[in-house]
């Protein structure tokens, strides 16, 4: 067994900087994922088949093939149809696109548990539809759906390492980095870990607090 | 399914090994000229078929390609992945320091690899410490990185690449202004893309503090493989005395220019940069 | 493209499916195995389920990858066959994710059930065996189903650390051809592809084992693109 | 409480009884899968008459009473409310298939009030009570929560003003949901079962806040229930219910006291029968 | 079926409306939170008794029954079956926590029906019936399921053997979970408003099937319900709960028609005039 200590503690300083990229990058693309999100989630909810059938197959298309293909593909290919975005921008909106698709899935949970009544008693009082969701369904339906919110900061987070593969100095592409400069691996990449793991921990044990405060739904 | 790294007498019985086994694990990084798949999916390159000329005349008659990123080929072959790194790997001293190399098959200046028309001028290096609106394009691992950097070019505006292609993408899609490669790999390459909008620049020796950087490529072993290393330097010898070595290399845009006498031993023990 | 490079597309096809495969079977084991833990009466067991699904759901797939593949060979001299670490890495994140689905699916089962079990007078093994486990993993396959997915997607994952998978070989076949955008679409589509028939094959077994129950199986991957819930009206 | 419904009904809504048609089911038929409900049903409901259905389990009672409300579509035959067809309207003569407009002005004058409350639970009382009115028949802030008021305060809930639904007994929220209903002046009000959510003591309250709405106005309601005593005392007109079909019409007294049906005869003795 | 009570629980069980003692809850304390539930609760059931617990909701009836299932743990005070503690063993003269196995043990002669019938739904109605005979008693395969369908015959689903619950309606299920409590041969029958899930007609069927159990056996019963009627029928005693205390105990012809207590009096009254 073979470890260098110095190489570890050295490591530090400059995968924080990648740190700070990463929570960027998640910032950024965690915001677009709840606005694309709850758009996706109401188009899809259109009564118009030719509306939500294909915001539908998007949807689907984006849940089911992987980030990393996803990434390359803006990243590679988007400016060559002159469509020119800065790395970090681009590894925001692919995180934020990619799960954008899985918040909508969220919001949707959100929306059915609100009980059928509800809609037949916003119904029975005539509401029209946009006063319908705007003071009835949603306000209900967010909370409901803010403890799985939560969960997606973390889990979007966790995949910032992938943003690697663009170019995007986060801290597994500087542990490398460093790697390839001192030819020691083992330590960069365990620093990455434990920090990646740090600030996972901390973000749940935050969702969790969020949880409580604003889950909470009120049973009728 | 794990695989003993403790392998060991002194100096190696890996060449033994490799007989008995009948094949050899070639590592490599899908560079051209030096090692990569080629249009029909085959394995090819200066460093492919030179390693394979040497281990067929030391008995091992069977390749299995192992690609990697640049970057991931020492630790992939120190981690036991494969048996030798045949991606025309330049000697640096740091890299000594981690795996033991052949004496090295060719010596080759650089070039950057600019969008055509060269829009900003760019020439050397030393260009981009100057204008401060120039960013360059490495490739993760390769040595190129610490010259910029050595040179003074800041982190901020040198973008690392995974691969080579993603080299040449990233300056068409302006995630860089240029890509600094050798000219051998950047010239290669381009003939593989016929028509895209991109050309080289003239091509030059980095200095870093006074000190050449050769880019003199050569085959990598694990440290405690002195054996095969000896074996393979005598056939490289032979190989570069009958002239058979620039016959194999030709194919892949290699000239009399590109051969040379150094050593690992010279290029190994070089001040470092 | 030539039938060599099709070759390596190919290859890189079968080691994506042999990663999602072996990698869902070891998953499953380490999902019952932590979630199982997390509800034992067992102060220990319970504590290691917890420390297992809280590591591995924080820590990306990725970072666990480079440290089996980089940190085990140099620091403690063992190197894992590839295609095993990939397996091992992905297992261990997708079996956190398990483990939390085993146990909310447990927990789901209705207070009512094992009521009707302890006044059967079943013992607490037969309980769970004959009664709370039977339900509960009808209630694991959609979020199993997910979870394939999402592990379809993560062995994408494999090709930053030599295992040539399917992006590897779309990377191959990339660098050989310079047609970036032609390649990535090809993959998005293939990966579209077998997400679908995965998804498919799972249905098939949600609707069988919902049967049994007398439930109602939601729709899937293509039904959900036309889905519209009756009450948006 | 024992005086005879006849007697009961007599006093605000005498003209009740006699049925002008003001709400005209007309060959209604609907089913569910293979599952046929209702059959060809036709039945008409006087302007400010209260009529209750009554019926076993799956008869079709709430089907009725959700095709009003445009909560269940027929399948076919058409439904009057007034002057005008709840899902056609007429074009050039023709009934077509009404518009979302259409639809949306006849519900106007229909509201219904559910078993199980259906509450907004994110809004406080007065706020459930004061949402439509303000924002479907536009009155102004004041106005509705002054209205809102006296009717939370007739059921008595005065009280309860700044309460969420969660804070109350299910009584409370049922009483809740009248008021709230009744804040939109409606025309037709629909109830179903709106006590069997609540136990004996509670359902007490709740029938007898409308037992007082039903004697003090005369507006036309339409109930389910199974409280044949509540049905006894406030409807004109009770209508039996078996497989989709209406087997029994009568004024209350003649139905509970002298069946004309064996099926009425079976099912009221079950009924009276239970507790 | 107004035959009075008194000649109703005549038939197999004269014996035993005296009370030996066989179940015994002595200084019974439980709370939920702060929330006093039960307090310092004794009373006793002689074997072959059949006694209906009465009272409004939140009285503790259910947590009665639950205490002697073991599906909720008295704070204080001791719980008897015939020779055994519930909760407690008896060591070295002392009494002490029980283990798991004397808790199974004692518990092996009782079981429960829940209003929620908590069929298991992965099974089909035979083997719902004959999974814990087999498993539990360790009968026979054959055994079990010729006294399952035997039982099965007598709720009348004989030919229901291989349905799934969910194929069922309420009625049906509920006689499975009956039938399923039976082939258990408890000496003890607890059963929480089986039939509060039910519609009138539905609950009637279990009702009957219950009766006729009831006069069939000599089984130790201790129903919570609300079927007035059936309590009159079927028990030997009623108890009125209040607040977590029996305020008034007696057979059933004197606690319906003449009640000692006011508040059994309203209670009644409320519950009577439901319909
Ligand atoms: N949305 C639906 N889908 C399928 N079947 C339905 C639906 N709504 C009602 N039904 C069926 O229609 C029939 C009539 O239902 P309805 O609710 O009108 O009965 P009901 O007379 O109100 O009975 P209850 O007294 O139990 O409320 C029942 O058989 C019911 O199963
Ligand atoms: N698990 C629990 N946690 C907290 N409180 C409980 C729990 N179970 C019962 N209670 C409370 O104990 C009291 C008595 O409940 P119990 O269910 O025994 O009443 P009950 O007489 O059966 O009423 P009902 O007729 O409504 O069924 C109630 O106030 C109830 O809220
Ligand atoms: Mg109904
Ligand atoms: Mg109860």
């Amino acid at each position: 067994m073979n470890w260098d200590w110095q190489i570890f503690w050295d490591s530090f300083p400059r995968l924080l900087d990648g740190l700070v990229i990463a929570l960027q990058a998640t910032v950024v693309g965690y915001l677009i994922a709840l606005v694309l999100g709850l758009v996706f989630a109401l188009l899809r909810r259109s009564r118009l088949v030719w509306v939500s059938a294909p915001v539908g197959l998007v949807v689907e298309f984006i849940r089911s093939t992987p980030l990393l293909v996803q990434l390359f593909f803006l990243f590679y290919v988007l400016p060559q149809f002159d469509v020119h975005l800065s790395t970090l921008m681009t590894g925001a909106i692919g995180l934020g696109v990619h799960y954008a698709t899985y918040i909508s899935e969220v919001y949707r949970a959100g929306i059915e548990g609100v009980p059928q009544g509800q809609w037949e008693a916003a119904k029975a009082l005539n509401l029209p539809a946009r006063r319908t969701w705007t003071s009835v369904i949603l306000p209900q339906a967010i909370p409901r759906s803010a403890p799985a919110l939560g969960n997606y900061v973390i889990a979007m987070f966790k995949d910032t390492p992938q943003l690697i593969v663009i170019t995007l100095p986060e801290m597994l592409t500087t542990a490398q980095g460093i790697g390839s400069e001192t030819f020691r691996y083992p330590e960069p990449i365990t620093v990455a870990g434990i920090l990646y793991l740090a600030t996972a921990l901390v973000m749940s044990w935050i969702a969790r607090i969020f949880e409580r405060r604003f889950g909470t739904v009120r049973a009728a | 399914s794990r695989v003993d790294l403790e392998a060991t007498t002194e100096g190696g019985s890996l060449l033994d090994e490799l007989r008995s086994r009948g094949n050899v694990r070639m590592g490599f990084a899908n560079e051209r000229p030096f090692a990569y798949i080629d249009s029909e999916g085959n394995l090819t390159g200066q460093a492919s078929e030179v390693g394979k000329t040497i281990f067929r005349r030391l008995g091992v008659e069977e390749f299995v390609p192992k690609l990697a990123d640049f970057s991931s080929l020492i630790p992939g072959l120190n981690a036991g992945l494969f048996d030798v790194i045949a991606a025309g790997m330049y000697i640096t001293p740091a890299r000594c320091e981690q795996i033991r190399f052949t004496n090295p098959d060719y010596n080759a200046p650089y070039n950057l690899l600019l969008p055509e028309g060269n829009p900003k001028g760019l020439g050397t290096v030393e260009d981009f410490v100057r204008r401060d609106d120039a960013v360059i394009g490495v490739i993760v691992g390769g040595v190129e990185q610490g010259i910029a950097r050595d040179i003074g070019v800041p982190d901020s505006r040198i973008v690392v690449f995974p691969d080579q292609p993603s080299g040449f993408d990233g300056v068409l899609a302006g995630r860089a202004d240029a890509f600094l490669l050798t000219g051998l790999s950047l010239r290669s390459a381009l003939e593989a893309r016929p028509g895209t909008p991109l050309e080289l620049g003239p091509p030059f020796v980095a200095v870093v503090d006074g000190v050449e950087q050769h880019g003199a490529g050569a085959f990598g072993f694990r440290q405690d493989q002195g054996n095969i290393v000896n074996d393979f330097n005598r056939e490289l010898a032979d190989m570069k005395s009958s002239g058979e070595l620039l016959e194999i290399v030709e194919p892949f845009g290699f000239t009399e220019a590109e051969m040379t006498d150094l050593t690992a031993d010279e290029l190994c023990s070089a001040p470092v940069s | 493209m030539s039938a060599g490079l099709w070759n390596y597309m190919f290859e890189g096809l079968l080691v994506t499916l042999q990663l999602t495969i072996f990698g869902a079977i070891l998953g499953l084991v380490f999902a019952f195995a932590a979630g199982l833990a997390r509800l034992s009466g067992n102060k220990l067991l319970r504590g290691m389920g917890f420390a297992y699904t809280e590591a591995f759901r924080g820590l990306s797939a990725l970072v666990v990858l480079f440290w089996l593949i980089f940190v085990l060979p140099t620091v403690f001299g063992v190197q894992l066959a590839p295609l095993f670490a990939g397996v091992l890495a992905l297992s261990l994140n997708i079996g956190a994710y398990g483990a939390e689905v085993v146990r909310g699916a447990v927990r789901a089962v209705p207070q009512g059930q094992i009521e009707a079990a302890i006044a059967l007078n079943f013992t607490p093994w037969q309980r769970m065996r004959k009664v709370i486990l039977p339900q509960a993993v009808v209630a694991m396959i959609p979020s199993f189903s997910n979870n394939l997915i999402e592990l379809l997607k993560a062995t994408a994952l494999v090709s930053v650390v030599f295992l040539s998978d399917l992006t590897f070989g779309a990377q191959l076949v990339r660098a050989s051809t310079g047609n970036t955008a032609g390649t990535f679409g090809l993959l998005l589509v293939a990966y579209g592809l077998i997400a679908l028939v995965f998804t498919t094959l799972m249905r098939l077994l949600e609707r069988r084992a919902a049967a049994s129950l007398g439930r109602t199986v939601p729709p899937g991957m293509i039904a959900r693109i036309f889905r519209r819930t009756e009450a948006s009206a | 409480m024992t005086e005879p419904s006849a007697a009961a009904a007599g006093s605000p809504g005498e003209k009740a009884t006699t049925d002008d048609g003001f709400i005209v089911f007309d060959q209604i038929s609907k089913r569910f899968g293979k599952n046929v409900v209702l059959d060809d049903l036709s039945f008409s409901v006087g302007s400010g008459e209260r009529v209750t259905l009554i019926g076993p389990s799956g008869s079709g009672k709430t089907t009725i009473l959700r095709m009003l409300m445009t909560l269940t579509k027929p399948d076919s035959g058409t439904i009057r409310v007034g002057e005008d067809y709840l899902y056609h309207e007429e074009r050039n003569g023709e009934l077509v298939k009404a518009g979302e407009q259409h639809v949306r002005k006849v519900r106007g004058r229909i509201t219904m009030v559910f078993q199980q409350y259906n509450l907004f639970p994110n809004m406080r009382v007065l706020r459930n009570v004061t949402e439509a009115p303000v924002h479907v028949l536009g009155r102004s802030q004041d106005e509705a929560e002054e209205r809102a008021k006296e009717l939370l305060d007739m059921v008595g809930l005065g009280d309860k003003l700044r309460a969420y639904p969660s804070q109350l007994s299910g009584g409370q929220q049922q009483r809740v949901a009248i008021a709230r209903a009744l804040a939109m002046d409606p025309d037709i009000l629909l109830l179903d079962e709106v006590t069997s959510a609540l136990d004996p003591e509670l359902a007490a309250e709740v029938l007898d806040v409308l037992r007082d709405i039903a004697k003090s106005s005369d507006i036309t309601m339409l109930c389910v229930t199974h409280a044949m005593k509540f049905a006894r005392d406030v409807s004109h007109r009770v209508l039996m219910f078996d497989q989709g079909k209406i087997i029994e019409a009568a004024p209350p007294a003649e139905i509970f006291d002298d069946p004309k049906q064996e099926r009425t005869r079976t099912f009221l003795e079950s009924v009276l029968d239970e507790t």
